[in-house]
C-alpha cells in the first residue's frame, strides 16, 4: 500500500495542468490487469481521471521518458518521481540530458514495489490483486483468494531500498524520508566470498541465459548514448545476438564498465530481464568496490558531482591491491 | 583498399642474425593489402631510403610498413622518407623487429615468427591509417601575467623586455605584493623595499608593461595562442589618470579608523588611502567600505582637496577584454590562518604575532616605525619565542594545517632573530624547531652565523602551549635533546605560520583549466622537466603558486617562465601534433564525462542543432575538442561510452586491428 | 627436464613515453623474455579501453598486461591515475566473474626499467603458463 | 489413444531419449526452459517456457557457411549438415501453431534449407493446456489448447499421459513406444477438455476479438493515429520479438575469427533502430513507425499474405516480458475498438 492515494496525485496533476505550470504528466497508466502498467503521458483531467494508475506495480523508472519529453517541447511536463527515481533524474541532468527547467518534478513516497514475477510463482489465473490488511491478496482462477506477505512479494530493489529520500523535487507530496541503511551489498559480498571457480559457475549459468534483447539496455537510464557500441558497426564490438558464451560476458562487463560512477543503483535491468538474470549484481559490485577503494559515492545524491572513475588521488590503490583487497572479503 | 609496402631492415646483423628477415618479407606479402615486400640491409641508409621511395612512386603504395628498429629510434626519418615521395606521412607504421624481437629472443625461428607477427600487426594497423595534416594555429603576441607580486614583476619585465607587450592583473592597488611588506631580505639582509621598488618603477615605466591594479581576471576563454581575457578593473573612485599621488586626500580624510592592511592590521588608515609610500601605481583608491560619502552621500572632503580632479564617486567596475597569446600565473601565497592553532594563544593576546607581523613591527615604515614593541603595550620585548612550523609538516594534523614544509620559515626566523639580537643585543631569543632546514646558497652560514655570533638559543623541540598572564607569556615547550620541559616567560611569541597559495588560485585555476594538486598548488606539467609549464599549453607558472619558494627561487623560476612566454610568443604559427583526439558528433551525447578527464582542458561543449531522421531538427550538446590544445593521450577516448570520441593515429579501430593481427 | 608445450599468447600495452621505451631498453642490454609477449604501442596506458583487453582474450589471448609510466611520472601528466582507477575496477570486476585474477596485469615501467620489463614479462608469462589456456573468458569460434 | 500412466514417464522419456534427442521444459531459477533430457530431468508442470520453442527450428544465431582465408585466397566452406532426429516433447498449442507460422514464410519458395533441414527431423509432441493464465489468448487466434496437435498430442491428467498420433511421423515414434504405453479410450481427455475449455470461457481475455483486423486491411490502420499514443512507451528493445514464438526477422552478419570468416544469421527485431536500414537510409523513421510494423505484421500484413491466417498465436509471452508492459492486447484493444 502506498502513503499517497491515487486521488491525491491526480488532483496534483490536474491542479497543475489547469494552472498551466505544466502542459504533459508523466505518470502511470492501467493496463489490462492489475499489475500490467505502462508509462504513459497525460494530458488531460479527464485522461487522468479514466487511465492513470499509483499501485504497487508503478515500478518503472521514467528517465527515459523525462528526456523525451524534455526534448519534444518548450513547456513543461510534470513527472511523478519515486525516490530511486530521483537519482536517476540528477544523473541525468549531470550528463546535460535535458534542461532542468523544462520538468517540473512532483516526489512521490515510495513503500516499495511489488514484483509481479514473484506473486507469479505462487499464483496462476490472476484475476486481481489488492491489498488487505497489510498482506497481498490474490484472487486467482483456480485457487481463489491467496494472501501473500508484502514482504514476500517486494521487488528485489525495493527490499534492498538505498533511500526513501527525494534527490531532487519542485515539490513533494507526504513526508519527506531518510537515506536507508541497505543491506544491498549483502548479495554481492555473498559472490565475493566464493572460489572463482564457483563465481565462474555462477555467472556462467546467468549469463548464459542472456538472449541480447537489449531491454536492460533499453531501461537504463544511465544508456542514453546517441548509439551503443554494441550497435554500431563501426565500433568493432558490434553483436547483434549472442552466437558464442564470449559475447554475452562481453556485453554485459562492458555495459557494467560504461555505467560505473553513473549507475544509480535503481535496478531496472534486473527487473526488465525477460530472464530473471541478476544483473543489478554487476552494478553493484562496481559501486561496492568504488565504495570501498574511493570513499562512499551515490550516483545521483547531487546534481554535478564528479565520479569517481573520472577522477583520481595520487595515492589510490593499485589493480592488483585491488583485487586482492576482493579475496580479503572472502 | 590500401596498397602497402613492407621494407625489412636487416640492420646489420643486429636483425638479421635472430630474424629470418627474407621469410619476414615473403610472409608478409600475402596480407591483404601489401603489394610489395622487401628487405634491405639498413634502410634507414639513404640507399634504404631510396627503395622506400622508388617502391612508393613504382606501386603506387599507399601506406607503408618498415620492419626495423623502435619507432623511437627512426619512425620521423621513415615519415620524413615518406613525405618526400609523396606519401603522407603518417601513414607510415614501423614494426619493431629490433629492440622488441630480435634482440631479446635468441633462436631464429622464434625471432623470426614473432617479428612476421608484428610484421602483420603492423600492416593491420596501417591498413586503417588515415593521412593526417597538423593543424595550425595563430599566435596574439601580448602575454598576461597574473599577479603583481615579485614573481609576476619579474615575469613581465623579462617578456617586456623581449619586446612583446605584457598587462599585469593585480587584486590589491599596488603591486609588490609579499615582498613589499618584509623588512630585510636573507641571507644578505638588504632591505626588500631597496631591492624591489626599483622594480617596481621599472614596470611602471616600461612601456610594454600595462598595470591593471585593483583588478582581477573575470573569465578565460581560448586556448594556447589564443586566450580571450575578460579583466574587472574594480572602481577605486579615482581617476587614476589624473591623480597624481601626492596624498592630500589621504591626509585630510576624516575617515581614520580603518585598519591598515599592509601593516596586517596592527594599524589605521584613511578610507582613501595609498597602501605604502612606493606603491606602483601611485594612486589613491577609496575603501567603498569604510568612505562616508559613498556609504551616506555626506562628506566629499577627499574630492574637495584634490587639486587634480581625480574623485570620482561615480565610478563604477570596467569590464576590459583583452586577447593573449600566453598567460602566466603568479598568484602567490598568504599565511594560514592561526584560528585552528589556539594553544599558542594567538586569538587571546596582541602579543602572539605570526612573523608576517613581525616583519611589518621590525620594518621602519611599519606601525612602530622599525622599533621592536609590543603590540600590547609598545614596550620593548625582552625575551622572545619564535615557534617554527606552526600548521607546516602537519601530516598528523592535516584538518589543522599542511602537510608540507613551507621552505621559507627556517630561514626568516633566523633572520628575525639575528635582526632582534644585532638591534637589541639585551633580548632574549628562543626558536623552537622540528628541524632546521637551511639548503641553499649561503642559507646554512646565516643559520649557523644566527647561533654562533648572535646567541640566538636553538632548542629542537615543539612549543606545546602558551597562556598569557598578566604582561608574560607563558611558554611551555619540551627541548627534545636535553630530554626536559622548558617553561619560559615571554614578551613577545612569534608564530612561523605555514603558507598557502592564494585563494584567487583555485578559481583561476578553473577558469585556466589549469590542474592543481591537493594543496591547490599549480600542477607543472612535468615535476622535474617542466617545472614552469602548466600541462594545460600556454600557461606558465611562477613563483610560489606553483609552491613554497624563497625570494631567488621565486626569481629565477620567474625568468624560466617568462623565456618560455617568449619561446612561445616569438612564433607566428602553433603547429599541433595531428594525432589528437576527435570526437564523432553525430554519436555524441554531450555527457561531459570527456572533458572530466582531460588534463588539458582541450574539450568544450556546444550546442549544434541536428536532423533527425524524422527530418525534425533537434539540438544536442556535442563535445569540440580543441586540436591545437589536445596532447593526444586518448584518455578522453577511453572515458567516452558511445566511442564518438576517437583518437586519429591510434583508432580504436587500429588498436583492435593489432590486437586481432598479434592474436590471430 | 619437463617440457611444458603450453605457448601462452600475451598482449602487452606499452605506453610510448616510459614503458615501450622501458621494452626498447631490455632489448638495447639484450635482456631476454619470452616472444610470447607481443607488444601494442600506445599513447598512454590511459589509451587502452577495457573493450582491447577483452577483445584480446576473444581473439585467443591468454593473458593481457598493461605497462605505463610511474604515478606521478604520466607524460600526460594523469592518464595512468586514470588507467590505476579504471583497472583496478575492471580487475575486481573480472575477479568477481570467476576469471582468474593472474590473467590480467597493470605494471608501471619506467623508460629506465629494462631489467624490470624483462622480469615483469618473464614473471608474467610463467604465471599464466602455470594457469593454462584461457578458457573463461574465450570464444570458441575463434580456436583453431 | 494410448496412455502411459504417470509413474512410467520418466521410462518414456528414457526410450525416446535411447534412439534420438529429447527436449523437455523444466524448471529453472528463471522460469521453465526447454533442456535436453538426460535421464534425471522432471517435465515443468508450467504453462510456457519463457522461450519459445521456435528456437528448435529457427535458432538465435546460425553458422551459414565459413570463409577460410589463406594469404589471399579464400576457401569456402558449406556449414550445412543433415540433422539427426530429435523430439520436442510438451509443446503447448500456441508454439506448435507458431510453428505452421514460420513454415509459411521458411518453407515457401525460396526455401530456407537451414529451418527445413530441422522441421524434417524435429518431432513435435505437445501438450494440451489445463490451467491457462490470465495473460492467454489462444482462443483469439481460433487455437484449441485443449487440442494442440503437433506429431503427437499429450493431455496430462492427475494419473496419467494419454498421447494421440496426429501425423505419420507422430505415429511411427508412438508406435515404437508400445511397449511402454497401453491402449485408451478418450472418455478422461474429453472430461478434461470440456473442463478447460470452461477456464477458457472465463479468461479475462475471452472476449478479444481480432475481427477487425486481418487480409486487406492496411489502409485501415496504416494511419491510425493511436499508433503514436500506443509507441509513447516503447523503449525500442527487442524483448517482445525475442520471446515471441512468430517473430521471424533475422540478419547476416560475418564474424572475423582470424583465422576464417563466419557468416551467421541472428535474429533481429523490428523494434531496433537499424533493422531493415539500407544504403540509402532507414525507411522507419521513429519508434512510432517501428512498433507500427510489427503490430501492423502480425495483425495484418501476414494475414494479408497468408489467407487470413494472423501472425499471433496469444501465447501471451510479450504481455509478461514487456520491460514496460506494452503488448498486442493493449494494441487491439485501442485500435479494434472492443473491449
Amino acid at each position: 500500500m502506498q502513503e499517497i492515494k491515487r486521488e491525491d496525485l491526480i488532483a496534483k496533476a490536474a491542479q497543475l495542468l489547469a494552472d498551466g505550470t505544466v502542459d504533459r504528466v508523466i505518470g502511470w497508466k492501467k493496463g489490462e490487469f492489475d499489475y500490467d502498467v505502462t508509462p504513459a503521458v497525460f494530458t488531460t483531467k479527464e485522461e487522468l481521471e479514466n487511465e492513470f494508475v499509483w499501485n504497487d506495480f508503478c515500478g518503472a523508472n521514467f528517465s527515459k521518458y523525462i528526456k523525451k519529453e524534455a526534448e519534444k517541447s518548450e513547456s513543461k511536463v510534470m513527472a511523478f518521481l519515486k525516490p530511486c527515481d530521483t537519482y536517476s533524474f540528477n544523473q541525468l541532468l549531470t550528463e546535460y540530458k535535458f534542461d532542468r527547467e523544462k520538468v517540473y518534478v512532483v516526489g512521490v513516497p515510495c513503500n516499495g514495489m511489488l514484483d509481479d514475477s514473484k506473486i507469479k510463482e505462487s499464483a496462476s489465473g490472476i484475476s486481481s490483486v489488492t491489498e488487505e490488511n497489510g498482506k497481498v491478496v490474490v484472487d486467482t482462477l483456480y485457487d481463489g483468494k491467496i494472501t501473500l506477505e508484502r514482504a514476500d512479494v517486494l521487488a528485489e530493489r525495493c527490499a534492498n531500498c538505498k533511500s526513501k529520500k527525494h534527490a531532487a523535487y519542485d515539490e513533494l507530496l507526504g513526508t519527506e524520508g531518510e537515506v536507508l541503511d541497505s543491506k544491498r551489498f549483502d548479495e554481492v559480498e555473498k559472490l565475493e566470498k566464493m572460489t572463482p571457480d564457483e563465481r565462474f559457475a555462477f555467472w556462467q549459468n546467468e549469463l548464459s541465459r542472456c538472449i541480447r534483447c537489449n531491454a536492460c539496455r533499453n531501461i537504463c537510464p544511465a544508456c542514453t548514448c546517441e548509439k551503443c557500441v554494441f550497435d554500431n558497426p563501426a565500433s568493432g564490438v558490434e553483436n547483434k545476438a549472442i552466437s558464442d558464451s564470449f559475447e554475452e560476458k562481453m556485453f554485459h562487463i562492458i555495459r557494467a564498465f560504461h555505467v560505473v560512477g553513473r549507475c544509480t543503483d535503481c535496478g531496472e535491468c534486473s527487473r526488465v530481464c525477460p530472464q530473471n538474470i541478476p544483473l543489478h549484481l554487476l552494478n553493484r559490485k562496481f559501486i561496492k568496490d568504488i565504495n570501498g577503494f574511493y570513499g562512499e559515492y551515490q550516483a545521483g545524491a547531487e546534481v554535478g558531482s564528479r565520479a569517481p572513475i573520472v577522477d583520481y588521488t595520487k595515492e589510490d590503490l593499485e589493480p592488483s591491491e585491488a583485487v586482492e583487497r576482493g579475496e580479503e572479503n572472502a | 583498399m590500401q596498397r602497402i609496402g613492407v621494407f625489412v631492415c636487416h640492420c646489420g646483423t643486429n636483425i638479421a642474425a635472430t630474424v629470418d628477415v627474407k621469410a619476414v618479407a615473403e610472409a608478409l606479402k600475402s596480407e591483404p593489402g601489401v603489394v610489395f615486400s622487401t628487405d634491405y640491409q639498413y634502410m634507414c641508409s639513404q640507399a634504404g631510403q631510396d627503395i622506400i621511395k622508388n617502391a612508393i612512386a613504382e606501386h603506387k603504395l599507399t601506406g607503408i610498413v618498415v620492419c626495423s628498429c623502435s619507432p623511437r629510434m627512426h619512425e620521423n626519418t621513415f615519415r620524413k622518407t615518406a613525405a618526400a615521395a609523396g606519401l603522407n606521412s603518417y601513414m607510415v607504421e614501423i614494426a619493431n623487429i629490433r629492440e622488441q624481437c630480435s634482440w631479446v629472443h635468441k633462436d631464429m625461428p622464434t625471432g623470426t615468427e614473432k617479428a612476421i607477427i608484428l610484421g602483420k600487426a603492423a600492416v593491420a594497423k596501417v591498413s586503417l591509417n588515415a593521412p593526417l595534416t597538423p593543424g595550425e594555429s595563430p599566435v596574439t603576441k601580448r602575454a598576461l601575467v597574473i599577479g603583481g607580486g615579485i614573481a609576476g614583476i619579474q615575469t613581465a619585465l623579462d617578456i617586456a623586455d623581449a619586446g612583446f607587450p605584457v598587462d599585469i592583473v593585480e587584486t590589491k592597488p599596488t603591486i609588490g605584493g609579499k615582498m613589499a611588506q618584509l623588512d630585510k631580505t636573507f641571507p644578505t639582509l638588504d632591505c626588500a623595499a631597496c631591492i624591489l621598488t626599483p622594480k617596481m618603477v621599472e614596470v611602471a615605466q616600461n612601456e610594454n608593461i600595462r598595470i591593471f591594479s585593483y583588478s582581477e581576471v573575470t573569465d578565460i576563454k581560448g586556448f594556447v595562442g589564443n586566450f580571450d581575457v575578460t579583466i574587472k578593473r574594480r572602481a577605486r573612485y579615482v581617476k587614476e589618470d589624473l591623480c597624481t599621488g601626492c596624498g592630500a586626500c589621504t591626509e585630510k580624510c576624516p575617515q581614520k579608523k580603518v585598519p591598515n592592511e599592509f601593516n596586517l592590521g596592527m594599524d589605521n588608515r584613511r578610507a582613501i588611502y595609498i597602501p605604502f609610500a612606493q606603491a606602483v601605481p601611485k594612486v589613491a583608491t577609496i575603501d567603498p567600505n569604510y568612505c562616508t560619502m559613498l556609504k551616506t552621500g555626506k562628506c566629499g572632503v577627499c574630492s574637495k582637496v584634490c587639486t587634480a580632479g581625480a574623485i570620482d564617486y561615480q565610478a563604477k567596475d570596467e569590464f576590459v577584454e583583452e586577447k593573449y597569446g600566453a598567460i602566466v600565473a603568479a598568484t602567490g601565497f598568504n599565511p594560514i590562518s592561526m584560528d585552528k592553532f589556539d594553544e599558542f594563544a594567538y586569538s587571546q593576546s596582541p602579543d602572539v604575532v605570526t612573523s608576517l607581523e613581525f616583519e611589518r613591527l621590525m620594518n621602519a615604515a611599519g606601525p612602530t616605525a622599525g622599533t621592536l614593541l609590543r603590540p600590547s603595550d609598545h614596550e620593548h620585548p625582552h625575551t622572545i619565542v619564535f615557534v617554527q612550523c606552526v600548521g607546516s609538516r602537519c601530516s598528523s594534523c592535516a584538518e589543522k594545517g599542511k602537510e608540507y614544509c613551507s621552505k621559507i620559515c627556517c630561514m626568516y626566523t633566523a633572520k628575525h632573530a639575528m635582526l632582534t639580537r644585532d638591534k637589541y643585543p639585551d633580548t632574549d631569543v628562543y626558536v623552537f624547531y622540528i628541524d632546521v632546514r637551511t639548503p641553499g646558497k649561503a642559507f646554512d652560514e646565516f643559520y649557523r652565523r644566527a647561533v654562533e655570533d648572535y646567541g640566538v638559543h636553538y632548542i629542537k623541540g615543539m612549543v606545546g602551549k602558551v597562556v598569557p598572564e598578566g604582561k608574560k607569556l607563558k611558554v611551555q615547550a619540551s627541548d627534545l635533546l636535553a630530554n626536559k620541559q622548558l617553561h619560559i616567560d615571554a614578551d613577545l611569541v612569534v608564530l612561523a605560520a605555514a603558507i598557502e597559495p592564494d585563494k584567487s588560485a583555485r578559481p583561476l585555476a578553473t577558469m585556466l583549466t589549469a590542474s592543481m594538486d591537493t594543496n591547490d598548488f599549480f600542477t607543472e606539467a612535468h615535476p622535474k622537466l617542466r617545472p614552469v609549464e602548466s600541462p594545460t599549453a600556454g600557461v606558465f607558472l611562477s613563483g610560489t603558486c606553483q609552491g613554497p619558494k624563497d625570494i631567488p627561487e621565486t626569481v629565477s623560476q620567474a625568468g624560466a617562465a617568462a623565456s618560455k612566454v617568449i619561446g612561445l610568443l616569438s612564433k607566428d604559427k602553433l603547429t599541433g601534433n595531428p594525432c589528437v583526439a576527435h570526437s564523432d558528433e553525430n554519436m555524441c551525447n554531450g555527457c561531459s564525462t570527456c572533458a572530466n578527464v582531460c588534463p588539458y582542458g582541450a574539450i568544450t561543449y556546444q550546442d549544434k542543432e541536428f536532423r533527425m531522421p524524422d527530418r525534425t531538427t533537434k539540438m544536442r550538446r556535442i563535445a569540440v575538442v580543441n586540436e591545437a590544445v589536445c596532447q593526444g593521450c586518448g584518455c578522453c577516448t577511453v572515458a567516452c561510452m558511445s566511442g564518438a570520441m576517437d583518437l586519429k593515429g591510434f583508432m580504436n579501430k587500429q588498436i583492435m586491428a593489432e590486437v586481432d593481427a598479434i592474436c590471430k | 627436464m619437463q617440457v611444458n608445450e603450453f605457448k601462452p599468447l600475451i598482449v602487452a600495452f606499452c605506453c610510448n613515453w616510459c614503458s615501450y621505451a622501458g621494452a626498447d631498453l631490455a632489448g638495447n642490454n639484450r635482456l631476454n623474455y619470452p616472444a610470447e609477449v607481443k607488444i601494442v604501442r600506445v599513447p598512454c596506458s590511459c589509451r587502452v579501453n577495457p573493450m582491447f583487453i577483452l577483445r584480446a582474450f576473444q581473439k585467443g589471448a591468454d593473458g593481457v598486461i598493461l605497462c605505463g609510466c610511474h604515478p606521478g611520472d604520466c607524460h600526460y601528466t594523469s592518464g595512468n591515475y586514470y588507467t590505476r582507477r579504471r583497472m583496478a575496477l575492471l580487475f575486481s570486476m573480472l575477479d568477481y566473474l570467476g576469471i582468474e585474477k593472474e590473467r590480467t596485469r597493470v605494471e608501471w615501467v619506467s623508460a629506465a626499467e629494462g631489467a624490470k620489463f624483462a622480469a615483469t614479462m618473464n614473471d608474467f608469462v610463467e604465471k599464466v603458463i602455470s594457469l593454462g589456456e584461457n578458457k573463461r573468458l574465450e570464444d570458441l569460434r575463434c580456436k583453431k | 489413444m494410448r496412455k502411459i500412466s504417470l509413474d512410467k514417464l520418466d521410462q518414456l522419456f528414457a526410450e525416446i531419449s535411447s534412439k534420438s534427442a529429447l527436449y523437455i521444459p523444466v524448471d529453472t531459477a528463471a522460469g521453465a526452459k526447454f533442456e535436453k533430457y538426460d535421464g534425471t530431468k522432471k517435465m515443468s508442470d508450467a504453462l510456457n517456457t519463457v522461450r519459445s520453442a521456435k528456437d528448435f527450428f529457427f535458432p538465435q544465431t546460425e553458422n551459414l557457411v565459413d570463409f577460410k582465408v589463406e594469404g589471399k585466397t579464400i576457401e569456402i566452406k558449406e556449414t550445412v549438415k543433415e540433422d539427426e532426429d530429435f523430439v520436442v516433447f510438451g509443446v503447448r498449442a500456441c508454439d506448435v501453431k507458431s510453428f505452421e507460422i514460420l513454415d509459411r514464410v521458411f518453407l515457401a519458395d525460396p526455401v530456407d534449407n537451414f529451418y527445413k533441414n530441422r522441421r524434417d527431423h524435429g518431432i513435435i509432441v505437445s501438450m494440451a493446456c489445463t490451467r491457462p493464465a490470465e495473460t492467454c489468448f489462444c482462443q483469439t487466434f481460433g487455437i484449441d489448447a485443449t487440442a494442440p496437435a503437433g506429431d503427437i498430442e499429450c493431455h496430462k491428467t492427475t494419473d496419467a499421459v494419454y498421447l494421440e498420433a496426429k501425423t505419420d511421423k507422430g505415429a511411427k515414434l508412438l508406435k515404437s513406444l508400445n511397449a511402454l504405453t497401453e491402449d485408451a479410450d478418450a472418455s478422461a481427455v474429453e472430461a478434461q477438455k470440456a473442463q478447460t475449455k470452461e477456464v477458457f470461457k472465463k479468461l479475462p481475455l475471452a472476449g478479444l476479438d481480432a475481427s477487425a483486423f486481418g487480409d486487406g486491411k492496411t489502409n485501415e490502420f496504416f494511419n491510425a493515429p493511436e499508433w503514436k499514443t500506443l509507441s509513447e512507451s516503447c523503449l525500442g528493445c527487442g524483448t517482445c520479438t525475442f520471446v515471441c514464438p512468430t517473430c521471424q526477422c533475422y540478419d547476416i552478419k560475418d564474424f572475423n575469427t582470424g583465422h576464417e570468416v563466419k557468416r551467421f544469421r541472428c535474429w533481429d527485431s523490428c523494434m531496433y533502430s537499424d533493422f531493415t536500414r539500407m544504403a540509402h537510409g532507414n525507411p522507419r523513421l521513429t519508434q512510432v513507425e517501428r512498433f507500427r510494423q510489427r503490430f501492423m505484421h502480425k495483425l495484418v500484413y501476414y494475414p494479408t499474405n497468408n489467407e487470413g491466417i494472423f501472425g499471433c498465436v496469444g501465447c501471451g509471452r510479450c504481455m509478461a516480458k514487456c520491460p514496460i508492459n506494452m503488448n498486442i492486447v493493449k494494441v487491439m484493444k485501442k485500435l479494434g475498438g472492443n473491449k
